[in-house]
């Protein structure tokens, strides 16, 4: 017989079915029909948007890759999510070089600063988000109506806007089109000022013309339920951001119903489902343990209403992520998982006897353990 | 050079590049971050710092052999906070425009670590004129680096530099630079940039010897 | 326009914050940053520290203004918030070693940083009245507090993540502080 | 239902799910034939190596004492063949060191049948006499512990034991052998039960088996004593339910708190296997000298559950079952935690319970996988039965800070169930680090 | 936690400690030698202030008076004088007497009477301040007897974001908003008659009503809301009084 080569591992011996690759692909897959229904929506623009920034991203990650600032590869996907992600959070007109710069700071800051995938504390596409929100403040805030005639021939003017330079006002080529400076508020933007309240099932579905909106809630929530029950995101999060945002403006709502909106309204508008279901659940920037998630995502949702309600600024989903992601190694910190027998002791299932409580148990080892050490064989 | 210029020089350019307050230490920060909305705003406090650091530097030193050890801190303290006085009404007599962008930040020179430091760790221990010359160095330092950071904040933020428009009236200016987070960017990008350079320096020195 | 104290709380805690929005302690905010068990100590005592400044800048300003020597202000700030921390701190060392031993290793470094002294020179410049002072002050105490509490835990997490040689130290410190602080723009306007 | 057990707490929390694998389970006991030459190991068990008691040249006969215990905590071990002690030397063992065992060139002739015994009435038997007769047998645990039994019996006094938990789970993968003996032996299993009650003062006994395993269940239940002093209960599936403070806790409801034994909540754990071998070999007097393998994986022809003489060289047993490829690797016990052998040479020892093969190239692909950074997932701190925080561990791990994890993040307490390293998508090798952690702590501290 | 990789800790170089927790000197210097060095400093220290103070004083004080004098005058550009006036609690006005530093009386309110070369009566001119986006906006705002309305502002100070918020003082359209802004005040001269405010951008239809800068929502509203509640809390006090500022005593 010839000697066969033998192979040693160490324990286990077996490996689950799960990799890095399989959870970001299927988070892109998800992704797509949400992307198709933006683009359906606005047309060019909104297609231009997602290819600018991913191939953003993506140029940005093979960099930083290549030049071994960074761990992880570009087969991981998790760039690709980046991008992604970070073009369905920009206004559908935004100026396509103000788009790349997003995508390169949200890699480049947002990531490659840390070491790459798994590092990172703040979620990389909200870091680039945030950058271009702070630094080109009126371009983000310009949305434009959804379901526009001719969007799939024609680009929003200020898609087009030379690099460095202002884009050109989107409110002449609104009235082109017979609509007012108004159609292109945000309904978030509009209850904030103008104190008008939009229906929450035209918000939920996002079909009825004309509207200011970003991509439809209804659809991220069926992705991210296909998601949660295939277990490539937690469900902790998305519940507790929900919740917490729901319990908020309700209790909010109760107390003053003339002053605040309704908790749907809270719920569909603006970024919050997106956030909740895509942006609070990156993993790399959540707390590990189930209790944490719990907290950060009632953080997440707490702050997003206050931030509403009482800051300057119409929306706060993103600021909320933001803070809770700086947050969340100090919630992991407070939230670890309980050790195996340092809890309360465990409910007995019926009367013993011989129970020794803990501390007793304690007292009395020292004296009597036995073989303290057992050496391994 | 004579070995005394020589020494002088190497004082004064130590504060000016080795030991650059802002990109080396990393002391001064709050106005440092602070004013460099643009490079106006940057030099006028650097400017400032430079006065308060040369005058106090000179002073603590002609009073070195006769301050108490105990309470020479407190001494100090209060010879910068004049210096810090006389800069404050001599802006303000200037321009009262200036004044109100540097705002509170001039009368925080008085705890800018910069000045405390040199006066403790130099100007206590030598004679006024190498004293001053040290200080001179690190001011000028000081005022270096803020200009850097006043320069790309201004010029990205606002597309001009000292007010004259750069890139004509369409550009977009990035207002983040402006902001609270763009100082704290535009520094860590300086610190990159120079370890950056650091770094390639150092390669090539060690290549150098290889090769050798 | 009078504030409310608990817009001004607000504010210098949120909207305003001391570090991440004015620009104020930035030295102890990048130095003690390194560890959470330093972090909020110092944080701790800090919001003391500026506690005193801001009473003792409220009393100077009535004194000042009485001998019409304002241009006395920045001498006799320093000076006054100085010793009375040296004071409070012997006081400290007497009757309550305990504190002491959790807070006094602190106060010696913080007599004065940007944080401590603004506290006074704000104050004045905006004429807050008593509560204002106090409010104002312990509000931006813990609002430094927090972004030191929660820059020290980033911090922490970064120590076990592979940040790339460039990029090690104030570097870094920095970007985080900048985008921390991208994060507390959200407040902007919180207390309107 | 079994998704409402996580609810009603009727198990322990967390766990895994990997594929069982249990194909062997409908394979009958097979005996092996004796291999030329059977290699017994002084140290098969947890303490002090065995004394040899025969000289090179000797005859021996199936059964007989071939080595002595060397202190309280050593086995005895026993002849599994007649034949000639060829040598008394260094062999390969399965992790690693070499280790001094006698060589037996088995006679030819050689039968089943056991030549040496010394029959005895247990009951008769005062607890002192009962542990030195456990003691003679030879017998380790066999759950993967290989603790001398006998001393694991001696539970100090002061800490009354209420239940005696015999642990049928069998939770890991591929492995069928404590299924089988279940099976086919049950009425072992009960006298072995009846020994450990006689000298733990008579505890009521709970028999917890997987509810994968619907036959053993039945099996048992069918000779079941009629005084209820002995009970069976079908546990939900799920890895590592087998571990004695897991199956305690879903049992009898207690957690064993760290740095204590189980006796010390009045609970005390025994393996099926080990009982029904006390149960088979004390009345006749016997020595252990054979038992149940499951050997299966991807390169074996002909897998099944066999009895094997104890000291049957590897290669021997590949050869027979046909298991043969260019690169292969053979583990010592469960996919989950058991030991990679290093050399063909290394006999079966008392606490091997499977013996699985995997063709070189299935691994080869495992190892093709890349391992990221982790990426924080949760999926190792919602699995670890111990409720650790394998991911913080596994960071720190990386960044040696060895004291910290034990200080903080209480390594201590992992028993290295491999649950974290399994599920992580990442692909860390967590629990393999900790290994190497907890290594280096022992190290550090002896140093 | 892990061993901090900090860079040398910036604090302690940043700030030596006190005197105080110095470890002890060799010989401790005699109290009489560090009083008379401390009296030294200070009066050193104090004449430089004291003469640094009295050699700007003039040159700070008319900055100010100038300062002062160009906002008003941007506001009500026919103006080439001012006096200070406070509105009193009790309504009724006085002329402000003494520099700008002496506290004024509380509850009463500063303006501004500007007049033209002739010494006529040109405008009035107060401050005003409101929230804005990232901090208060104090504006100074035209206010003419004539029409009773606002015919001008500026900004005194304000932390607005460049680019954004200081439209404000850039932005062509929002400055028409004040050629001529109804602050008519109600017939029992109590509150204005129409309240000043701020309205969306392209909404404006009355002429109390500010169309706002199109994404400077915020800051707009504040200037709403700084000349309205000056205004409130002035003209009930000033108007009644206006013949009394008519022209320059
Ligand atoms: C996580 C997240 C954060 C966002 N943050 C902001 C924000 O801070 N400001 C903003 O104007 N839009 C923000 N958006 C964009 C919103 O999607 C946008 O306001 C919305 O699509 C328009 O509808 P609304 O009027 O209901 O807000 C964010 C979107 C997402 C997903
Ligand atoms: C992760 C883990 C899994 C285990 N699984 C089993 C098992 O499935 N069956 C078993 O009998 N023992 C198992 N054990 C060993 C038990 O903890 C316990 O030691 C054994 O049942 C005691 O019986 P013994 O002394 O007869 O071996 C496991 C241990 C660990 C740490
Ligand atoms: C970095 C940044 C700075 C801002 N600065 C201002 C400002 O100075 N003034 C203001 O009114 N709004 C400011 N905003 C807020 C938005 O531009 C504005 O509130 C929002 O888009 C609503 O404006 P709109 O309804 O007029 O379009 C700022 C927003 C950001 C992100
Ligand atoms: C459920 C899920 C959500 C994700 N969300 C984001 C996200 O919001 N932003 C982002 O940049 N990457 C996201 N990623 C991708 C990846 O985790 C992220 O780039 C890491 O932060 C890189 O270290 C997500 C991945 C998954 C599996
Ligand atoms: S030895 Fe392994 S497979 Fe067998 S019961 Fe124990 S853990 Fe489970
Ligand atoms: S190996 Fe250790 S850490 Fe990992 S799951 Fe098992 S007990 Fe938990
Ligand atoms: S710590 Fe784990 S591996 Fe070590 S002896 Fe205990 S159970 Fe065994
Ligand atoms: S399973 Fe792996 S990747 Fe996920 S948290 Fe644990 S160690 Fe990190
Ligand atoms: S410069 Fe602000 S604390 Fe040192």
């Amino acid at each position: 017989m010839t000697q066969p080569l033998i192979e040693i591992r160490s324990a286990p011996h077996v490996k689950g079915p799960r990799s890095v690759e399989m959870i970001m692909r299927h988070v892109v897959w998800s992704l797509l029909p949400i992307c198709a229904f933006y683009i359906f929506q606005y047309g060019i623009s909104a297609l231009a948007s997602i290819v600018v920034v991913t191939a953003t991203c993506l140029l940005a990650e093979r960099a930083f890759v290549r030049t071994g600032t960074q761990a992880g590869r570009l087969a991981d996907f998790s760039a690709v999510i980046t991008g992604v992600l970070l073009a369905l959070t920009l206004p559908p007109g935004f100026p396509l070089w103000m788009g790349a710069v997003a995508g390169l700071v949200a890699i480049a800051l947002g990531k490659a600063l840390f070491g790459g995938i798994g590092f990172n504390v703040f979620n990389p596409a909200l870091v680039g988000r945030a950058f271009v929100q702070a630094a080109f403040p009126t371009s983000i805030a310009t949305y434009t109506p959804s379901f526009l005639a001719g969007r799939f021939t024609e680009f929003i003017p200020s898609s087009l806007a030379l690099p460095l330079m202002t884009p050109a006002g989107t409110a002449d080529w609104l009235q082109s089109k017979n609509l007012d400076a108004l159609a292109g508020a945000t309904p978030l933007a509009k209850w904030k000022f103008d104190g008008v309240v939009a229906n929450a099932i035209e918000l939920l579905t996002s079909l009825s013309g004309h509207i200011a909106v970003g991509p439809a809630p209804a659809l991220i929530l069926l992705c991210g339920v296909y998601l949660a029950v295939r277990r490539f995101m937690d469900w902790r999060i998305p519940i507790a951001v929900l919740g917490s945002a729901a319990l908020t403006a309700w209790l909010l709502y109760a107390f003053d119903a003339a002053r605040y909106p309704n908790p749907f309204f809270m719920l569909f508008s603006g970024g919050l489902i997106l956030g909740a279901v895509y942006m609070a659940t990156d993993m790399v920037t959540s707390p590990v343990t189930p209790r944490g998630m719990w907290v950060y995502g009632a953080l997440i949702g707490l702050l997003t209403v206050v931030i509403r309600y009482y800051s300057g600024l119409p929306e706060g989903v993103m600021y909320a992520i933001l803070i809770a992601n700086a947050a969340s190694p100090l919630i992991e910190k407070i939230t670890q998982p309980v050790t195996f027998g340092r809890g309360a002791p465990g409910r007995s299932r019926e009367g013993s006897p011989g129970y020794v409580s803990r501390t007793d148990a304690n007292a009395a080892i020292p004296k009597k353990r036995f073989l303290r050490n057992k050496p391994k064989k | 050079m004579n070995p005394a210029t020589t020494k002088t020089w190497d004082e004064f350019m130590e504060g000016v590049w080795r030991q650059n307050p802002v990109f080396v230490m990393v002391l001064g920060m709050c106005p440092t971050l602070a004013v460099t909305v643009s490079a106006v705003n940057a030099l006028s406090m650097g400017l400032a710092t430079l006065f308060v650091l040369v005058c106090s530097c000179g002073l603590v030193s002609m009073m070195r052999k006769i301050v108490p050890k105990e309470v020479r801190i407190a001494i100090y303290i209060v010879i910068i906070a004049t210096f810090v006085t006389v800069v404050d009404y001599a802006i303000q007599a200037i321009s009262l425009a200036l004044y109100d962008a540097l705002g509170a930040f001039i009368q925080l020179i008085v705890v800018n670590c910069i000045i405390l430091g040199r006066a403790e760790a130099h100007a206590a221990k030598n004679p006024p004129l190498p004293a001053m010359v040290n200080a001179t160095g690190m001011g000028i330092g000081f005022v270096i680096g803020l200009f850097a950071l006043g320069a790309v904040r201004e010029i990205l933020g606002a597309g001009s530099l000292f007010g004259v428009s750069l890139f004509g009236p369409d550009f977009q200016p990035w207002v983040i630079m402006v902001l609270p987070p763009g100082g704290f960017f535009v520094l860590g990008g300086w610190l990159l940039l120079f370890s950056w350079i650091e770094r390639r320096k150092q390669r090539r020195l060690t290549e150098a010897t290889q090769n050798a | 326009m009078h504030e409310t104290a608990f817009q001004i709380f607000v504010n210098a805690l949120l909207a305003n914050n001391f570090v991440l929005a004015m620009f104020l302690g930035l030295c102890p905010f990048l130095g003690v940053s390194g560890r959470l068990d330093t972090a909020f100590p110092m944080g701790v005592a800090t919001t003391f520290v500026m506690l005193v400044a801001s009473l003792c800048a409220y009393g100077l300003n009535l004194l000042l203004g009485y001998f019409h020597l304002e241009f006395l202000r920045l001498i006799s700030y320093i000076v006054i918030i100085a010793s009375s921390v040296q004071l409070v701190e012997m006081v400290l060392k007497k009757y309550s070693p305990v504190l002491f031993r959790a807070l006094g290793i602190y106060l010696p470094l913080i007599t004065t940083n940007c944080a401590v002294l603004g506290v006074a020179l704000f104050q004045t410049a905006r004429e807050y009245d008593f509560v204002q002072s106090v409010t104002f002050s312990v509000g931006g105490g813990l609002g430094f507090t927090l972004a030191l509490v929660l820059m020290a835990s980033v911090r922490e997490r970064l120590q076990l993540s592979n940040v790339p040689d460039l990029a090690q130290g104030t570097a870094l410190s920095l970007m985080l502080a900048g985008i921390l602080s991208l994060s507390f723009m959200g407040f902007a306007g919180l207390g309107g | 239902m079994k998704f409402l057990n996580y609810f009603r707490g009727e198990t322990f929390a967390r766990g895994i799910h990997p594929p069982q694998h249990k194909e062997t389970a409908t394979m009958p006991i097979r005996r092996l034939p004796f291999a030329p030459r059977l290699i017994v190991h002084l140290s098969q068990q947890v303490g002090r190596p065995a004394r040899p008691l025969v000289r090179v040249g000797q005859e021996v006969v199936r059964g007989q004492p071939i080595a002595a215990a060397e202190g309280f905590i050593s086995v005895p071990h026993h002849a599994p063949a007649s034949g000639v002690v060829e040598a008394i030397r260094l062999h390969p063992t399965a992790n690693g060191p070499w280790g001094e065992a006698i060589v037996i060139r088995v006679h030819p002739g050689s039968t089943q049948e056991v030549l040496w015994e010394q029959p005895q009435y247990l009951p008769a038997l005062d607890a002192d006499e009962l542990i030195e007769a456990v003691q003679d047998t030879g017998i380790v645990g066999l759950g993967g512990g290989v603790f001398p039994t006998h001393a694991k019996l001696k539970v100090p006094k002061q800490w009354p034991v209420d239940t005696l938990v015999v642990n049928g789970c069998e939770c890991e993968p591929y492995l069928t052998s404590d299924h089988r003996i279940m099976v086919e032996h049950p009425a072992d299993i009960i006298a072995g039960i009846a020994i450990v009650r006689q000298l733990l003062g008579g505890p009521r006994a709970i028999i917890g088996i997987e509810d994968n395993k619907p036959d053993a269940v039945e099996a048992i239940r069918a000779c079941l004593p009629d005084d209820g002093s002995v009970s069976v209960e079908a546990v939900p599936t799920k890895y590592p339910q087998g571990a004695g403070e897991m199956l305690i806790k879903t049992l009898v409801g207690r957690e064993v708190p760290p740095d204590s034994r189980s006796y010390q909540i009045g609970a005390y754990v025994q393996n099926v296997a080990t009982l029904a071998h006390m149960g088979a070999l004390m009345p006749q007097g016997r020595g252990f000298i054979e038992r149940v393998i499951t050997v299966v994986g991807t390169a074996v022809e002909r897998p099944g559950n066999y009895l094997v003489p104890i000291g049957t060289p590897l290669r021997f047993l590949l050869e027979y079952v046909g298991a043969r490829d260019e690169s292969l690797e053979v583990v010592f016990g469960g996919p989950m935690m058991g030991q990679a052998v290093a050399s063909l040479d290394t006999p079966v020892t008392k606490g091997v319970s499977g013996i699985l093969v995997f063709r070189g190239r299935d691994v080869a692909e495992r190892a093709e996988r890349k391992t990221y950074p982790c990426i924080k997932c949760g999926e190792c701190v919602e699995c670890c039965p111990m409720g650790l925080n394998p991911s913080t561990l596994g960071m720190l791990a990386a960044k040696r800070e060895y004291e910290l994890m034990s200080e903080k993040y209480f390594l201590g307490t992992c028993f290295e169930c491999g649950s974290c390293s399994y599920v992580c998508p990442a692909n860390i090798p967590l629990v393999q680090q900790f290994r190497v952690a907890k290594r280096i702590l022992r190290e550090k501290a002896v140093a | 936690m892990t061993k901090p990789a900090n860079p040398p800790v910036v604090v302690s170089g940043c700030h030596p400690a006190p005197a105080g927790s110095a470890s002890p000197p060799p010989q401790v210097t005699p109290t009489t030698a560090m009083i008379r060095t401390m009296g030294l400093v200070s009066a050193i220290c104090g004449l430089i202030i004291v003469g640094a103070y009295q050699s700007t004083y003039d040159a700070v004080a008319a900055n100010k008076r100038i300062a002062t004098e160009r906002a008003v005058f941007k506001v009500i550009p026919a103006a080439k004088s001012i006096v200070e006036y406070l509105a009193l609690p009790a309504g009724g006005i006085e002329p402000r007497v003494g520099a700008g530093d002496t506290p004024i009386a509380p509850g009463a309110v500063k303006f501004f009477a500007a007049y033209d070369e002739r010494g006529q009566l040109a405008g009035i001119a107060a401050e005003g301040a409101a929230k804005g986006y990232a901090d208060t906006v104090r504006i100074m705002f035209g206010y003419s007897p004539s029409c009773q309305c606002v015919v001008g502002i500026g900004v005194v100070a304000m932390r607005e974001t460049p680019g954004i918020g200081d439209k404000i003082i850039t932005d062509k359209d929002f400055l028409a908003n004040f050629k001529a802004l109804d602050a008519k005040l109600s017939a029992d001269l109590a509150t204005l008659a129409n309240e000043v405010k701020t309205v969306k951008h392209g909404t404006k239809a009355n002429p109390w009503q500010i169309d706002a800068i199109a994404g400077a929502t915020i800051t707009s509203r504040a200037v709403g809301k700084a000349i309205n509640d000056s205004a409130q809390a002035l003209l009930p006090r000033l108007v009644p009084n206006l013949d009394k500022l008519a022209s320059k005593s």
